[in-house]
């Protein structure tokens, strides 16, 4: 059944790429992996839209329509990453920066990665759900570290470092979590942690304890999706790995902390019926997005650039998210989807750019659109999107997140603009001269594979215009579960 | 004044053992003292976990016991050991906080734990209860720790007693969590320490030191 | 349109066309006699503008069409000019061709083609004589706009010919907004037309012309029509003047066939009186710094619309 | 065999898409300047022809609605086409077809970009206006607003190797960003309550008079950036000269206008009863847009940003007479509002036609000559006859000079601003003949600066020995500038039946409008006063018929010997093109006039010069002084905030620590 493929696929094909992830074809492989955890979370789609939740393994994983349309994204975005990885990592090795042990430790990690994510979105065991995050920390951490430079080693341990730290605050909260649902739910032990029984019980949890379960376990995986102030790890994290972890860690490990915190945040909200929670989101998005928009200013290395965009856009999610509501949830969860595409997309891109220029420093990238078109489109569309410009996607969840924070909160709006004001001059300011102007640089021994970047963007600009009505039910029904109130 | 049973109190004793061992590993700048205080620390640990299981009858605590008695006493110390003679870093530098003033915020903090401790205490029926506050302080301290020490390796170890704090809360909240949960944490502080193994010797190789403050390159350029 | 209005028109257009040279001698003359010279006769400027017409023209060899159409066109915007103001009679038949309003843009547009001719040629003088018309022009034309205003106000409406018939029709009324915007008039009219403070139709020295700088390519026939033109322009300008100010006497409808008799004689009177005016002021007055000419402007335009406010305040 | 469309609507969107096929097309064979100059571009200017012609017939017929499938899940996009928007149409689509044929001869090989991607470029931009225009709610407007300042941003960077292009660019989507998300926030004002976003739902909503002004402010800033409003006018004198000049005759001509449809949109549809005083902000803001614009007009020395600073000055007016029109709305005098939005909407008309020619004129200079900068041409009326001459009648129009165009909407203008009197407020009647005053002054300015831009291209002797290469334009560019040209004398000529259509929009908007303005075919005659009147046509006739009697009597009666001689040199023989006044030189008085207004930086020869130059550039304040700070100001604070990110793990965990300390305290 394609549950078990799903989670099995990833799986085997780490131990298989931990054998053979060195060999001419690794890379082909991988993707054929990755294909097939995508196929398999299409089937699973289709079964979920056809049939409704289901639960499998005792209850021990669920799919419902929140975590089945990240399943799917997270699937899709592995895929094409793997595609684009392809030719990417060859011209590493080319480059001679990477080993062939190397190449397949990072095959082996990048098949175990996308499982430990999978494994947390599908769990319906909040205890196994910590497990998984910390097992993404761990599988990731190599990854970072993998060309073994000064730089990359520092931002490997500041990523171990900070996210073990705050994962162990997260486990806290669980602890606290189950020991607030044992008074209720009784029964020995696992059912306690089944986030189903919970959220069935939450009027009933103890409001004192969720609450500061609640700080913990935002504290922790708080963290991982690099909310200001916590997001120290982020930028040298992404800025330093190989460009395709980094967009596989802006577009798909910041989402699935965030669904982690999004499935906490439901129960305490459930237990408090106080506000508490949502201010408490609402308070990180905005630092969060006003940090970042500052921080973007003094960027000099082009991927420290984008992952502070990143912790900008989670910071507007996690605002949405604060905000509730139907409408917000939708645009928080449409935000997702759009973000998590297009930054992978101008991460590809980015790549690219930067292999051609032989460096990460903006200053050095000039002119990309004369030298290769495709790529200097795609850094330029893609830019455009992320900063919120029509008819891309991503302006269509800022429209409904901003005029929904008119409503609810009025104060929030102006300091969101303002924010993205700064956030768009600062971008735009540095990409323009980068795709645009004179250049040096020479052609590539491969060809880009940007076939990703294309798909990615032309799928966030039909979002942008039409939201496919199964896709808009979907949302619909996820936003109504995460307390549309 | 309530009659607590010899159990229960031994129990306590070893919390504020715990308690105790935390301090201590705040002050020391022995590594290699540091690694014996966590081993300790895992000893009282175990045993508190022991007791429990025994007055309790749950069967499924002397598994914990167990698995802390062979990663947190066995395992990970001769583990760090052996990093220690492999690197032979044996003395962490003056912490950034002199040590008067790192007691001090201590003994602020373990306050505030007790403090948070309270509701939770006052619902846990758990025979160990009021020994939350005190997993709470040992966690917390753990972090402090971690804050102040210059090491890598002084750095690791705090991270690792903070680990044991949870555990304790764990266990003291809740009689320790379901068994796939325990299973789980204990793999991944496992991996953990490999993965830290791997990490220091790359830092070494590139650094050929431990200390942090040449890990501190990556920031934003004023 | 009756026979009369028809006769009015065609009377004024050529009176306007016949007469204006003959006021120019009138004014040199005025002038010379009270700088106690010899006068030259008053039909001087025929005299001159025939010689023109039987030169050869001699054109530069980049002059392009442009350039020889401009007289043409000078000429024409002046004598359709004349043909609104209404200097006889109130009833013209041409007056809905354009109000004061479109007086102004039509004396604008003369202007205009006068100095893009005088560029055409790409001599220092020309271009030099061309900045200093439009310098001067740019602050005259809103200044006659807003002098012309304050009478519209008086007389609810911009027609040249309606303002001429309310003024005059009524008995005598002192409007102070007048006696500002007549101040403002005057300075607008020495500038326009080249005379002392601002220029010095007598001279060709650089330093100080503007009209004649724009004029120095040109000869012949085209000179001719230009300096036609320009006494047109004069006669034009003092028309206004009376219009506006000295309006009683004018002919309209009521008075029929008779008035149009006395208008004449009437108007006669005014010019002379006018041109001896300003001969006066010509002999009196310095030439100014061609920098000091703007600010003559300023003043003028300063002027008018304190006329205006005045209006507005004093309801008079 | 497709069935023609019913409704304008119907009409309009043919169009559109019509338009973005022919945009995709230019991808088939993107290289090819044939296919796509001599193919796709003339098409396009077929298709502006019919939007015109269908908008036109569509501004005396019904509103009519219609549903998009595609949009947002809950606000699918709306469209509604009424006589506003519809005579923005007939606008877009009259200009469009001459710039479409120019720009069929204007873009060729070695322009930055492909033709091909150009045309797509270009076709985004023109569906895109067309949408903005025919957008029902804030979604579909925002989405059709950006996607219009985004093509024309990469229109305007075509030649993005030189650096002050990728400036300009920069700047100017900067700011069109910045306005759009002013507008966002206006529309979430707008919409009051109702959390619907379709107009709709925005002319139900009653608004409390502050909030309602909020939402027109929001607007004015808003669109005005758009407009080039000073102080928001930093990007036009960049970007427009930027661009090829199709394109700058397209965004000055056109995209400007979306943003005075915007403010009627807004304030008078949506917002319903404006209030007279945000007359008053829109005439204040008009009118110092309109001065400060045109002075900087007359000091320019590059020939388009010359252009660009007049579009500022239009711009201006047309927001002046927007002002006054509000202003007598809410004062209730019908009329005259009626007069005032009249004399504004043809301004925009005006401005539409006379400004796009001037653009395409100095774009068939620029390729002839490869020169924008003043002080390089000249002469060229010699060289390329067909641009001098039809350039010149743009030139005379936007100077105001009668019978053209310009002088029309300048005469509308005046009778409203002149028959204010009876303002029941006062100050305001105070203040009016003031902007009248302001008006004529600018407009005589206008005069003067077009005298310089017409003298220094076009007449004297060629500054440049390379000019005498210069070729005439080419036959599809003398089509589109004889089509623009064209529209200026008929806009000149035929006022009356122009108003005629003005005046249902005005009606629809303010309810009210002129009594019979058609009474006279050929007379203009507003009935506001007595008397007052223009008749173009009898105009044109009688100086036409003067100056043929002129011309026929002195070759009767005299000889029409012509001699050619070299001009007078005053003895001095070395008489050369240098010696002409440079552009500089012309500007000077202005320059020395106004000079406060001018951050002039000037470097003069000293009389022992070995070399001796003399260089002058003259520098808005604007900028210097409001702008730079701001920018200062957002580095600074990056600055402070980089402080947080020293590098130091221990500080990082700190963070956490102290965050998790205080949220905790937070719930306890």
């Amino acid at each position: 059944m394609e549950f078990l493929l799903l989670l099995g696929t990833p799986v085997a094909g780490a131990l298989l790429l931990g054998v053979f992830g060195a060999r001419r074809w690794a890379p082909e492989l991988n993707a054929l992996f990755s294909l097939v955890t995508f196929a398999a979370a299409c089937a699973l789609t289709v079964r979920i839209v056809a049939h409704g939740n289901v639960l499998v393994a005792h209850e021990q994983f669920f799919i419902d329509p929140f975590n089945v349309f990240l399943v799917t994204l997270t699937a899709f975005v592995g895929f094409t990453t793997a595609l684009f990885s392809r030719p990417y990592m060859r011209v590493e090795m080319t480059h001679g920066r990477l080993s062939p042990g190397r190449l397949r430790l990072y095959h082996a990690m990048y098949q175990l990665f996308t499982f430990t994510m999978l494994l947390a979105l599908t769990t319906n065991n909040i205890g196994l759900l910590w497990v998984a995050m910390e097992g993404a920390t761990l599988s990731t951490v190599l990854l970072v570290t993998l060309y073994r430079t000064p730089a990359s080693l520092e931002a490997g341990w500041k990523y171990f470092i900070l996210c073990g730290v705050g994962i162990a605050q997260a486990l806290f909260g669980t602890i606290l979590i189950y020991f607030a649902a044992e008074k209720v739910v009784g029964g020995e032990g696992v059912t306690a942690l089944l986030w189903t029984h919970l959220d069935a019980v939450k009027t009933l949890l103890e409001p004192r304890v969720m609450s500061i379960a609640f700080v913990f376990l935002l504290v922790g995986y708080g963290t991982k999706v690099g909310l200001a102030p916590l997001h120290n790890w982020l930028p040298d994290a992404h800025a330093e790995g190989p460009t395709p972890i980094s967009a596989v860690l802006s577009g798909l490990l910041l989402n699935v902390a965030l669904y982690a915190v999004v499935r906490c945040k439901v129960l305490v909200e459930g237990s408090l019926g106080s506000q508490l929670p949502s201010t408490m989101l609402m308070g990180f998005g905005l630092v969060s997005v006003v940090l970042a928009a500052l921080f973007l200013w003094r960027q000099r290395d082009i991927k420290r650039l984008f992952a502070y965009s990143s912790v900008e856009h989670m910071g507007i999610i996690t605002f949405a998210f604060g905000m509730g509501g139907p409408v917000a949830n939708f645009a928080a969860l449409l935000h997702m989807t759009v973000h998590s595409l297009t930054k992978s997309a101008i991460f590809f891109t980015v790549g690219h750019a930067a292999q051609k220029a032989g460096s990460q420093l903006m200053d050095q990238i000039r002119g990309l659109i004369t030298l290769s078109p495709t790529i200097g489109w795609g850094l330029m569309l893609g830019s455009l999107a992320i900063v919120g410009m029509p008819p891309f996607g991503v302006f269509a969840a800022e429209f409904l997140i901003l005029t929904t924070a008119m409503k609810q909160q009025p104060w929030a709006t102006p300091i969101l603009l303002l924010a993205l004001g700064v956030a768009f001059a600062a971008v735009f300011g540095r990409v323009q001269p980068m795709v645009f102007g004179e250049t040096t640089a020479k052609r590539l021994p491969h060809p880009p594979a940007l076939l990703p970047v294309f798909v990615h963007l032309a799928i966030v600009l039909m979002l942008g215009l039409f939201v496919p009505p199964y896709l808009a039910g979907w949302y619909r029904q996820a936003a109504i579960m995460i307390g549309g109130h | 004044m309530v009659h607590v049973p010899l159990l229960l109190q031994l129990v306590n004793t070893c919390a504020a053992g715990l308690l105790l061992l935390s301090f201590a590993m705040l002050s020391q700048r022995r590594v290699v003292t540091l690694v014996y205080l966590l081993a300790t620390q895992g000893a009282l640990l175990c045993l508190a976990t022991l007791l429990l299981a025994w007055r309790t009858h749950q069967h499924h605590l002397y598994i914990s016991a167990a698995l802390t008695l062979g990663l947190k006493v066995m395992f990970l110390p001769w583990l760090l050991h052996r990093l220690i003679r492999r690197l032979d870093v044996y003395w962490d530098t003056e912490p950034l906080l002199n040590t008067s003033v790192t007691m001090l915020l201590g003994l602020v903090i373990v306050v505030f734990a007790f403090g948070l401790a309270q509701p939770i205490a006052a619902l846990s029926s758990t025979a160990a209860r009021s020994t939350i506050g005190i997993a709470i302080a040992v966690i917390l301290l753990a972090f402090m720790m971690m804050i102040t020490r210059r090491k890598a390796m002084s750095q690791v170890i705090g991270f690792l007693s903070m680990e044991n704090g949870l555990f304790f809360g764990a266990m003291s909240a809740t009689y320790g969590m379901p068994m796939v949960v325990e299973l789980g944490v204990a793999l991944d502080v496992l991996v953990a320490m490999l993965v830290l193994g791997v990490f220091f010797f790359q830092i070494r190789e590139q650094f050929d030191s431990l200390d942090l403050h040449h890990l501190e390159s990556l920031k934003e350029k004023p | 349109m009756s026979p009369l209005n028809l006769t009015t028109q065609a009377l004024e257009i050529i009176a306007a066309i016949a007469a204006a040279p003959l006021f120019v001698g009138w004014v040199n003359q005025c002038r010379a006699w009270l700088q106690n010279r010899s006068a030259p006769s008053v039909l001087q400027p025929y005299r001159g503008i025939r010689k023109l017409f039987h030169k050869d023209a001699v054109l530069a060899e980049r002059a392009s069409p442009l350039f020889r159409i401009a007289p043409y066109m000078v000429f024409g915007a002046m004598v359709l000019a004349a043909a609104i103001i209404p200097s006889m009679g109130t009833r013209l038949p041409l007056t809905v061709a354009a109000d004061s309003i479109a007086l102004v843009g039509l004396l604008a547009t003369a202007r205009m083609f006068m100095s893009l001719a005088a560029m055409d040629v790409g001599t220092a003088f020309g271009t030099l004589g061309a900045r200093r018309e439009m310098m001067v022009g740019f602050l005259a034309e809103p200044a006659l706009l807003m002098v012309i205003f304050v009478a519209a106000l008086i007389s609810q409406t911009t027609s040249l010919a309606a303002i001429a018939e309310h003024l005059s029709s009524q008995t005598l009324a002192l409007y102070p907004s007048l006696a500002f915007t007549a101040v403002a008039f005057t300075l607008v009219l020495l500038a326009e037309n080249a005379r002392i403070p601002v220029d010095n139709p007598a001279t060709h020295l650089e330093l100080t012309m503007i009209h004649e700088a724009m004029l120095l390519e040109y000869s012949a026939r085209h000179l001719a029509l230009m300096e036609w033109a320009a006494a047109l322009k004069l006669f034009n300008y003092v028309c206004i003047g009376v219009a506006l100010f000295v309006p009683w006497g004018v002919a309209t409808e009521s008075q029929g066939p008779l008035g149009l008799l006395v208008s004449v004689p009437v108007l006669a009177l005014k010019l002379c009186g006018a041109g001896a005016g300003l001969a006066v002021i010509e002999t009196v007055s310095a030439k100014l710094r061609v920098f000091r000419a703007p600010e003559l402007m300023a003043t003028a335009f300063l002027f008018a619309v304190l006329g205006l406010l005045v209006h507005l305040l004093l309801g008079a | 065999m497709l069935t023609l469309p019913t409704t304008p609507l119907d009409g309009c969107l043919t169009v559109i898409a019509a338009w973005g096929v022919i945009g995709l097309a230019g991808l088939l064979r993107p290289h090819s300047v044939r296919f796509v100059g001599r193919v796709l571009f003339p098409l396009s200017a077929v298709c502006g022809l019919a939007l015109a012609v269908v908008a036109a017939r569509g501004i005396g017929a019904p509103a009519t609605h219609a549903v998009l499938l595609i949009g947002l899940p809950d606000l699918p996009l709306h469209l509604r086409s009424d006589a506003l928007a519809c005579l923005f149409l007939t606008m877009l689509g009259a200009a469009t077809t001459g710039i479409s044929l120019f720009a069929g001869g204007y873009f060729r090989q070695g322009h930055g970009a492909a033709p091909g991607l150009l045309c797509l470029q270009y076709h985004i931009f023109l569906a895109s206006m067309g949408c903005v225009l025919l957008a029902d709610d804030a979604y579909a407007f925002m989405v059709a607003w950006e996607s219009m300042a985004l093509s024309s941003y990469f229109l305007v960077t075509t030649q993005h190797r030189l650096a002050e292009i990728r400036r300009a660019g920069f700047i100017y989507l900067l700011i069109a960003h910045l306005g759009a998300l002013a507008i966002l926030l206006s529309f979430g004002v707008l919409q009051g309550g109702s959390w619907q976003f379709t107009f709709d739902s925005m002319r139900a909503a009653h608004l409390s008079p502050p909030w309602a002004t909020a939402a027109f402010l929001l607007a004015l800033l808003g669109f005005g950036a758009k407009a080039g409003l000073v102080p928001l006018h930093v990007w036009l004198p960049e970007a427009h000269p930027a661009a090829p000049s199709p394109v700058s005759a397209l965004m000055s001509g056109v995209m400007l206008k979306t943003a005075v449809y915007g403010v009627l949109r807004v304030s008078f549809d949506l917002l319903g009863a404006p209030p007279w005083w945000w007359g008053l902000v829109a005439l204040g803001v008009g009118l110092g847009s309109a001065f400060y614009g045109v002075i900087f007009t007359a000091v320019q020395t590059d020939m388009k940003r010359l252009l660009a600073w007049s579009s500022i000055e239009n711009i201006g007016i047309v927001f002046a007479g927007l002002g006054l029109a509000i202003i007598f709305h809410g004062f209730g005098m019908g009329a005259l509002a009626a007069l005032a939005l009249i004399a504004s909407l043809y301004h925009c008309l005006n401005h539409a036609c006379m400004k796009s020619l001037l653009f395409l004129g100095t774009g068939a200079v620029l390729h002839a000559t490869g020169e924008r900068n003043l002080g390089k041409l000249g002469g060229l009326i010699h060289r390329m006859p067909w641009v001098a001459w039809l350039t010149l009648i743009g030139a005379l129009a936007i100077a105001g000079l009668p019978p053209l165009n310009g002088f029309v909407s300048e005469w509308l203008l005046l009778q409203a601003f002149l028959f204010a009197g009876d303002v029941p407020r006062a100050f305001v009647d105070m203040l009016l003949p003031i902007g009248a005053a302001i008006v004529a002054l600018c407009t005589a300015l206008a005069g003067y600066a077009m005298v310089k831009f017409y003298g220094v291209i076009f007449l004297g002797q060629p500054r440049e020995p390379t000019l005498a290469g210069a070729q005439d334009a080419g036959m599809l560019e003398r089509l589109g500038l004889v089509w623009l040209a064209a529209g200026c004398v008929a806009l000149g000529l035929f006022p009356v039946q122009v108003i005629g259509q003005l005046n249902v929009v005005t009606h629809s908007l303010l309810g009210a409008a002129l009594a019979d303005p058609t009474a006279h075919w050929w007379l203009l005659a507003p009935a506001v006063a007595r008397g007052a009147a223009y008749g173009p046509l009898v105009f044109l006739l009688v100086s036409a018929v003067v100056i043929v009697l002129t011309l026929l009597a002195v070759r009767m009666f005299y000889h029409r010997r012509v001699r050619r001689a070299p001009p007078w040199d005053c003895g001095f023989a070395r008489l050369d093109a240098r010696m002409q006044d440079s552009a500089e030189g012309f500007g000077q008085p202005i320059r020395h006039i106004f000079q406060p207004f001018f951050l002039i930086d000037r470097e003069l020869p000293t009389a022992f010069d070995s070399k001796p130059r003399y260089r002058m550039s003259v520098a808005d304040r604007i900028w210097r002084f409001g702008y730079e700070p701001v920018g200062q100001a957002v580095r600074r604070m990056a600055e402070l905030v980089t402080v947080l990110q020293q590098g130091r793990i221990s500080t990082y965990l700190l963070y956490s620590f102290v965050t998790l300390l205080v949220l905790l305290a937070l719930v306890l």
